[in-house]
């Protein structure tokens, strides 16, 4: 039986996107990672919708799909802000003073870890190790790195951001 | 395939060389505890419950999955091994709940069991328990995630045996949940399968769900009685209720369906008869048995050739068919069992054993939806699929094996025979909405070796150009029938020109008694007017069943029979094999075998009535089929198909699941919902032959413009009336 | 031969004045021992929930086959467990009170009462349902 | 000894991930005499003479590695473990943001080594800026005909893709990497069998680090000999490791094996931050047992050294604790690390890392009780070795190192219910 | 004439009243005394300490039902309760429960009727009493009655034998068989020192004879069953029971009147209480005697008994006749 896939779910560029990435391994599910990352690029986060839409591009069932998505903690499949404030606690950046930090953001946006605020700019959240244990404390707003953070340049960074 | 010797606690054994440890361990009875190992499942090694030491490892393996090496030596009894299992198990109770005294696997569960054997008497766990909500998943099955210890077994088998289905693993570590993406229901026909693997208490049966406690059912063996797959059952009574149905044997297939798992307790149902009826001043009242047989004894007896008739269910088991024949012989009467239509004659299939199916090189289902009408055998469908048959579904409906396969076609639904007809005829093209792809996968499967399973719907004349077809080419065949003994009934030669035939006379007045029995004609023969005009005009009606259904409202007699469940028969299976049931328990009030109400009537008319069921090997010869194929001419033509949780036998009295199916729907095409406006969910309006129905539109994507699919089967819904004999009737279909 | 005879009159007639040990049972009552194993009673908790989850351990112990149990799904307000006993029967014609029912029960659903006044003159009567067995509160 | 440059050569030079910069300093020479003079299979005895070994971390021999695939005639396939989550490694990133051609060079001639026409790059999900910069980078290469189809014009395809992995820890593991190129559960695989015999799609796989594959054009270029003569006798070669913590200048120096420990810290690095004194050190990223200040004495890096102190190399990332961190608030951060990121699968590493974390907690909240330590000591007879992936093992060692070494600590925070440094 | 008709009706009415009501509470003290010696209350649920218990018993015996056994010589069976009660109710007639008194000028005996053979006439309608066990015994047609009926003869007559012979120690000393003569005669000192021998014997002759333990053979209830009356309900086997503790009540009274001093005070400044009053103190402790002998000694064995009866105490009887006729001659002044 001919799929029909509704084209219209996702912009051109991201659809133009997803055929390529599609394209490139030798078994067609192996790209279901790369169109996660490329529907949530284009949506903020994965809903259900989206799960089915992609689904149905893999002919998989929407189980199958979602169990993944929810494997990979890079994947939101709840809204989130516009900016998402990834502060790393691991380790490194714990005996660096990461806490600090993070009690400091939620000091100053009033939210605590895993919310967001009302106005729905920013969700805080905590990450395990970025990979910049060597700049520690960082963070991530987004896909931006912020690196050997203290208060004051947190203030300056959201500042820059509202 | 190489055998190789391994010693296991000092046991030798011979196992092939691909045994895994486990498998070497059962077969020297040495017990090694498992949770996530399963006979038909992939190991997966997951639960490191069945950890044992092998000399020369340094670490402890997994026996569900090391394979065996020639000469290995493996100890399940040291030190290490007991240390490993106590933490083990432990770390499986940390976050268990210990409901055992609420939870219905109590009894029969693994963890409890090996906790028993191997576990700690007391838990070093001071923190708090986390705990998840329990989730019902329909009337079906329950999910208490608490107790799940993520064996992932029904994962599995969802995604090895039913590739991939609605229930899978979420997030990680542990707070890993396993459940359903639209988590209030699993929308398939195996879940019962999920209970049967899951080895702790997480997934439940709602049917049974805190009825009682295992240990006070006594099972019994028996064969199931909704379709021809005849799987074999262990039915659990208590105190002359059936209580649960256990599927423990892998014969025919290793699972089971919904129908068989949870269809059962009718037999328990407040509403069925259990003493005799007669009719008196237009009203039923109860009867001795003695009064009832004599009355009906004078009653048959005065009646001349040709003026008495029987029509039975063809799930009556041999033993009855017998009976009926020889009542039918004595009274010079006709017989037929055809009920759901015209010229279904089983035809003996050329494979003799499911692994015949499931070693298919390639398997073309026609003419009917398998996983309604033999669900299991969609099963093993698939797992020849998986074995890397290449399977094609060509059928107007179809819900279940068509998402799965490599060539899959909704075809209109007046046309389906033709076209199939056409197809085997070699022109692929005729079949429309198939890709590329699939036009040429369908292409090698006609050319090479190729398993054409007929579905129910598939008519004799299909039948007979299959057959020849099959015959030409060398494919091998096997043809479906609905009722779980049809093969049976028609060896046994319990019919004659059919049921259609038989009304028709009846309602010329031709023949003035009729006797029906096990069916309710309303809801299975595919003309519901001629039913109701044959019934109206019937002299002299003996109704013989469980309840007092639609058919029984005309009769004059209505005698009370038992159900599988309490009697022993014998039934012929879709592979022609005989199957033997046991009684389970006593039958209910004054319910007895139609043979042993034919064998009293019989005697007090004088008449020596034959209760010893025989199977002869004729087979009928297809070639000789007469009808036509069918030609249906209409803007819209509907196929009428039993909904799956409405195609069990007495599946109205069936509580929790009848309950599955909500209401009738209308598979309708995308052409014609954008054409009358109406979209998934609307209500809309089918009107025929006899009458005007309501159903709940699905839109539904690949079936044909003009060709809708609606379901039959309910309560105070009777469909049959829309058709004329055939399953397939024009119609016309309007917004409601 | 006659002094035996004596003391024996003698002891006899000593008797006599002795304080008598009977207790005048129905009007007096003596305390039955705190461990006594008599009537039993369905036990509810605060908020007048049905403790007994019906696991059956109860009906599986019981030495006299005198317990009987189905079960079913209840809301909230009656148990905690979502899970009550349906049906559940003793049968003190059968009942030998050896207080395994007690003993095994997980959740301490059922107790053995002092209570030890069962007689009843029909013997229909001793079959006691659910009703008769939960603690009223 | 001092920093040696082999890895790092390039990286401080402006627009070092441009393909021009690299040729200028010998790019894709190496390619091309690997392609052009050398046989596949002397590839592989160049590195199997070099002693390179992963350094992802387990440290298998990476010849012995390549020479298991058999030499059948299926697809074979090369991945690259970019996916660098262990805490306190930062090494990898270096290359790929800086260096990506020398990469795409290494991978390029080790999946000719093995016969493989496709190579993956699995690259951890957070890595965005890093992945761009591989895939201009591929791109460039391929535009200049040194990568693709007839790479260089020598006939031998090479076609290179960049899989962004998610955020998954676990996906560092092969076979959980694999899963999750092939678009499934980051869920380790049973093994046997091998990735080398059934791998990606079932196909013969390599899976090598970052830094493994970016050392091979280094080989090929000067010979195994000359790349064996580095380092010590068994430990050979160069080495980057990625120090962080109380070190006044973290980040990543590329050291020959077998440099003192104390030399890093305190030379390299610039010593402990504000004169502090040193109480314990993570020597290979937080799975391996920490060492306190008195056993890192004499040590050298280098896997046998490491291993007979009680620790292990890993993957060669150092994190540095001064006298003001709590060990027990550390171990419990990297238990929950582990429990965080433990895939679910197998009940000793699920149930274990939670346990873990639960009973931390109460003893960093002061609530702990002295039978804990025993229940978590025990921990290692349950998990150890005993896992379907070494996640397990990787969650005891810090766990197990932290209550022998620092157990005083411990019964402290048990006793007075507060931790006695304040925090 | 009619007054003295008058008088004896209303004197037997009396008699007839006190001795029922004797036989009542004879029941409730047997139960009583049998509780206290035994540390228990006995009934206590009828009335205050039980005292109504009779009343309830007789109510209980009147509503049982009465079974009359299939195979019974039905005429006999019926007979022989009703002859259990006849003897002792007759010898009634024969006690003297005080002095005559004079009333209205009349001198009115203290006796339905003042017979010179009194006691001829006790021990001869005594006798008769064994017919009624026999016959109860053989009516049943059953083994233990019939069992129960023959021990008792057997017992009956041997133990007759002795009672007979114990009396006769006091005949001869008083010189007649006239009961209110004998009791006169005893006004300064009771016979009972004279003739202790005789006393005892008697006493253990008129144990023996009402079949009361430890004689009870014929009923014995674990070898026997219930004896004779095990065949019987109800109202008949109230009669028995009625025959049995009157025969107790009168065997006392004879005794009473024979070796007690009838109704004299036992000394002189007591003599203030009326002589019947005295009559029925002595005759309850004699019958109190015997439910304390009951309660005390277990049963014989049956040679134990026939061996006792013949082998002691018919030599001790007779040497007792024997020493009192000697007494007698010597007193007289010799022959």
């Amino acid at each position: 039986m001919r799929a029909v896939i509704d084209k219209e779910f996702v912009s051109e560029a991201t659809w133009n996107k997803i055929q390529d990435l599609m394209s490139r391994y030798p078994d067609r599910r192996s790209a279901l990672l790369q169109v996660l990352h490329a529907v949530q690029d284009e949506k903020g986060y994965l809903d259900m919708e989206a799960i089915k839409w992609i689904a149905k591009l893999f002919k998989l069932p929407p189980a199958e799909v979602y169990s993944v998505a929810s494997f990979y903690t890079m994947f939101n499949l709840k809204k989130v802000g516009k900016y998402l404030i990834q502060v790393c606690t691991n380790i490194s950046c714990m005996i660096n003073g990461a806490e600090d930090i993070v009690r400091h953001i939620e000091k100053k946006l009033g939210i605590k870890v895993g919310e967001t605020t009302p106005d729905g700019k920013f969700t805080l959240i905590t990450v395990e190790c970025l990979g910049s244990c060597g700049k520690a404390p960082a963070m991530m707003i987004n896909k931006d790195y912020y690196e050997n953070l203290t208060p004051e340049k947190v203030d300056a960074i959201l500042d820059s951001l509202k | 395939m190489g055998m190789v010797k391994v010693t296991i606690d000092g046991i030798t054994v011979e196992v092939p060389e691909n045994a895994t440890i486990l498998q070497a361990a059962m077969k020297a009875g040495v017990d090694i505890p498992y949770f996530c190992y399963h006979p038909y499942l992939k190991p997966a090694g997951l639960c490191r419950m069945c950890l044992v030491e092998v000399e020369g490892m340094p670490k402890l393996a997994p026996a569900c999955v090391t394979q065996v090496r020639d000469g290995m030596v493996v100890r399940t009894n040291t030190e290490r091994v007991k240390k490993v299992r106590e933490g083990i198990v432990e770390f499986q109770l940390l976050h268990h709940p210990l409901d055992c005294p609420i939870c219905d696997q109590a009894g029969e569960c693994y963890l409890q069991d090996i906790t028993f054997r191997y576990g700690r008497a007391t838990s070093r766990f001071v923190d708090e328990k986390e705990l998840y909500p329990t989730k019902f998943y329909g009337p079906l099955i329950v999910h208490e995630q608490s107790r799940c210890i993520l064996c992932k077994r029904c994962v599995r088998f969802c995604t090895e045996v039913l590739n991939g289905a609605d229930w899978n693993v979420y997030w990680r570590a542990a707070h890993s949940l396993i459940g359903s993406y639209e988590s209030d229901k699993v929308a398939n026909y195996f879940t019962c399968n999920l209970v049967e693997v899951c080895p702790v208490g997480a997934i439940t049966s709602r049917l049974y769900r805190y009825k009682t406690r295992i240990w006070k059912l006594e099972f019994t063996r028996s064969v199931c009685e909704h379709c021809e797959m005849g799987c074999s059952l262990d039915l659990g009574v208590r105190e002359n209720q059936l209580f649960k149905i256990k599927h423990r044997m892998a014969d025919p297939s290793p699972w089971i369906c919904d129908k068989g798992y949870y269809a059962f307790d009718y037999v328990n149902h407040a509403e069925r008869i259990l003493y005799p009826l007669a009719r008196q001043e237009n009203k039923m009242v109860s009867v001795e048995v003695e009064d009832a047989v004599s009355s009906i004894a004078d009653k048959l007896k005065n009646y001349g050739e040709g003026e008495v008739a029987f029509i039975l269910s063809p799930s009556l088991c041999l033993e009855d068919a017998a009976a009926v024949s020889s009542m039918a012989k004595a009274v010079k009467g006709l017989v037929d069992y055809r009920v759901y239509g015209e010229d279904y004659l089983p035809v003996k299939g050329n494979v003799s054993d499911i692994e015949d199916v499931e070693s298919a090189k390639a398997v073309l289902v026609v003419g009917g939806d398998v996983a309604v009408s033999h669900p299991v055998l969609a099963l093993s469908i698939l797992k020849a699929k998986n074995a890397g048959a290449k399977v094609g579904v060509l059928s107007a409906h179809d819900i279940f094996l068509g998402e799965r396969v490599d060539v899959f076609s909704l075809l209109p639904a007046g046309s389906e025979e033709p076209l199939i007809k056409e197809l085997l005829d070699g022109n692929v093209d005729a079949i429309p909405d198939l890709s590329d792809e699939e036009r040429s996968c369908l292409k090698d499967m006609l050319s090479g070796e190729l398993l054409l399973v007929a579905g129910v719907r598939a008519s004799s004349a299909l039948r007979a150009a299959i057959y020849s077809r099959s015959k030409e080419k060398g494919w091998k065949y096997l043809f479906l029938d609905r009722g779980c003994n049809a093969k049976g009934l028609y060896s046994a030669g319990a019919y004659s020109e059919g049921v259609g035939e038989i009304l028709n006379r009846v309602k010329e007045g031709k023949v003035k008694a009729l006797v029906v029995a096990g069916v309710d004609l309303f809801n299975t023969y595919p003309n519901g007017s001629l039913v109701k005009e044959a019934l109206e005009s019937a002299e002299f009606l003996v109704v013989m069943d469980l309840f007092f259904h639609d058919t029984a409202m005309y009769s004059d007699f209505f005698l009370p029979i038992t159900s599988f469940a309490e009697d022993g028969g014998s039934v012929v299976d879709l592979f022609w094999r005989v199957r033997r049931r046991n009684p389970a328990m006593q039958p209910k009030g004054l319910s007895r075998p139609v043979r042993d109400w034919l064998a009293l009537i019989g005697e007090a008319m004088g008449a020596d009535v034959d209760s010893q069921g025989q199977v002869a090997e004729t087979g009928w010869d297809p070639l000789q089929a007469k009808a036509e194929l069918l030609e249906v001419k209409g803007n819209t033509v509907a196929l009428v198909e039993h909904a799956f949780y409405r195609s069990a036998r007495y599946a109205s009295w069936c509580s929790r699941f009848s309950e599955v199916a909500e209401s009738p729907c209308a598979y309708i095409s995308e052409d014609d919902a954008k054409a009358l406006g109406v979209s998934d969910g609307d209500k809309v309006l089918v009107s025929g032959k006899g009458g005007k129905f309501e159903f709940v539109a699905k839109v539904r994507e690949g079936q044909p413009k003009g060709s809708i699919v609606i379901d039959a089967g309910f309560d105070r819904f009777p469909v049959t009336l829309l058709l004329n004999g055939s399953w397939v009737a024009p119609v016309e279909l309007r917004k409601a | 031969m006659v002094g035996p005879l004596l003391k024996g009159l003698r002891i006899t007639f000593t008797h006599l004045f002795k304080p008598a040990f009977t207790v005048k049972y129905p009007y007096e009552k003596l305390d039955v021992h705190p461990r006594w194993r008599g009537k039993h009673v369905l036990k509810v908790d605060e908020e007048g929930r049905e403790k007994c989850c019906y696991c059956g351990l109860c009906e599986a112990v019981c030495p006299a086959n005198a317990i009987r149990i189905y079960g079913e799904e209840a809301p909230p307000e009656k148990s905690d467990v979502g899970k009550i006993a349906a049906i559940y029967e003793i049968d003190y014609r059968r009942c030998i009170f050896c207080g395994f029912c007690e003993e095994a029960c997980p959740r301490g659903a059922i107790v053995l009462t002092p209570y030890y006044e069962l007689a009843e003159p029909e013997r229909e009567k001793l079959l006691r349902t659910k009703e008769d067995l939960l603690e009223k509160r | 000894m001092g920093e040696y440059k082999l890895l790092l050569a390039n990286v401080d030079k402006p627009d070092s991930e441009k393909l021009e910069t690299y040729r200028k300093s010998g790019g894709y020479e190496r390619l091309r005499k690997a392609l052009f003079e050398m046989k596949p299979e002397e590839i592989v005895e160049e590195v199997k003479k070099s002693g390179l070994r992963g350094r992802g971390g387990a440290g298998f021999p990476t010849g012995l590695k390549w020479s298991f695939v058999p030499k059948t005639d299926e697809p074979k396939y090369l991945v690259c473990n970019a996916d660098e989550g262990e805490p306190g490694t930062f090494k990898d990133r270096v290359i790929i943001e800086k260096d990506p051609h020398l990469l795409l060079e290494g991978i390029a001639i080790s999946a000719y080594a093995i016969g493989a026409h496709e190579a993956f790059i699995y690259i951890r999900g957070e890595y965005e800026y890093g992945a761009q910069v591989l895939e201009r980078a591929i791109k460039e290469a391929e535009e200049a005909g040194i990568l693709g189809p007839n790479a260089m014009g020598s006939g031998y395809d090479i076609k290179i893709t960049v899989h962004r992995g998610a955020g998954a820890y676990v996906c560092g593991e092969e076979t959980a990497l694999l899963n999750s190129l092939e678009g499934r559960r980051g869920h380790p695989r049973i093994r046997p069998p091998f990735p080398a015999s059934k791998g990606l799609y079932q196909h013969p796989t390599v899976i090598n680090n970052v830094e493994t594959l970016a050392t091979v054009p280094f080989i090929v270029e000067r010979g195994g000999d000359w790349y064996a003569s580095l380092g010590t006798e068994k430990s050979k070669g160069t080495k980057l490791f990625s120090i962080s913590g109380h070190v006044n200048k973290p980040g990543v120096y590329e050291l020959e094996l077998g440099t003192p420990f104390e030399e890093l810290i305190y030379e390299i690095a610039g010593g402990i931050r504000e004169g502090r004194k040193l109480k314990a050190v993570i020597p290979g990223g937080s799975s391996t047992p920490m060492l306190t200040a008195d056993e890192i004495k004499g040590v050298k890096l280098d896997y046998e050294s490491l291993q007979a102190a009680g620790s292990m190399l890993g993957s060669g990332a150092v994190i540095v604790m001064d006298e003001t961190t709590c060990i027990v608030k550390a171990v419990y951060r990297m238990a929950k690390f582990y429990a965080h990121e433990s895939c679910g699968q197998c009940t000793p590493c699920r149930e274990g890392t939670r346990w873990m974390v639960q009973i931390l907690s109460r003893i960093v909240n002061g609530k702990g009780r002295m039978e804990d330590l025993d229940v978590l000591l025990d921990m290692k007879n349950i998990m150890g070795g005993n896992c379907l992936c070494p996640l397990g093992d990787a969650a005891l060692g810090p766990l197990i190192s932290g209550i022998t070494k620092f157990r005083d600590e411990f019964v402290e925070h048990i006793k007075t219910g507060r931790c006695p440094l304040g925090g | 004439m009619v007054e003295i008709v008058i008088v004896t009706i209303v004197k037997l009415l009396i008699y007839f009243g006190i001795m029922l009501l004797f036989v009542a509470y004879g029941t409730l003290a047997e139960r009583k005394v049998a509780g206290h010696i035994q540390d228990r209350l006995g009934p206590y649920h009828c009335g205050p300490h039980g005292i109504l218990q009779p009343l309830a018993d007789g109510i209980k015996l009147f509503f049982k039902e009465d079974i009359v056994a299939s195979a019974s010589d039905k005429f006999v069976y019926f007979l022989a309760p009703a002859l259990a009660v006849v003897p002792p109710v007759l010898v009634l007639a024969v006690i003297p429960i005080g002095d005559s008194i004079t009333i209205g000028g009349k001198t009115i005996p203290l006796a339905v009727a003042d017979v010179n053979i009194a006691l001829l006439y006790f021990l001869g309608v005594t006798s008769l009493t064994v017919y009624a066990i026999m016959l109860g015994g053989w009516a049943g047609n059953s083994k233990y009655p019939l069992l129960g009926g023959l021990r008792s003869a057997a017992q009956f007559i041997s133990y007759e034998l002795i009672l007979g012979l114990s009396i006769i120690g006091v005949v001869m000393l008083v010189g007649s068989f006239n009961l209110i003569d004998i009791v006169r005669y005893q006004k300064d000192m009771w016979l009972v020192i004279k003739q202790p021998v005789a006393f005892i014997t008697y006493m253990i002759a008129a144990i023996a004879e009402l079949n009361r333990a430890p004689f009870d053979l014929p009923e014995a209830e674990s070898e026997l069953v219930g004896g004779y009356h095990t065949e019987y309900s109800s109202m008949k086997f109230a009669l028995f029971f009625l025959g049995e503790y009157a025969n107790m009540v009168v065997s006392s009274a004879i005794a009473t009147a024979l070796f007690l001093g009838g109704w004299y005070a036992p000394v002189h400044w007591l003599s203030f209480i009326p002589g019947p009053i005295w009559f029925l103190i002595k005759t309850f402790a004699l019958f109190f005697f015997m439910l304390w002998i009951r309660w005390t000694y277990p049963r014989l064995r049956y040679d134990q008994l026939m061996g006792m009866c013949w082998r002691f105490l018919m030599p001790v009887t007779l040497l007792n006749i024997l020493g009192t006729g000697l007494f007698v001659i010597l007193k007289n002044g010799g022959l």
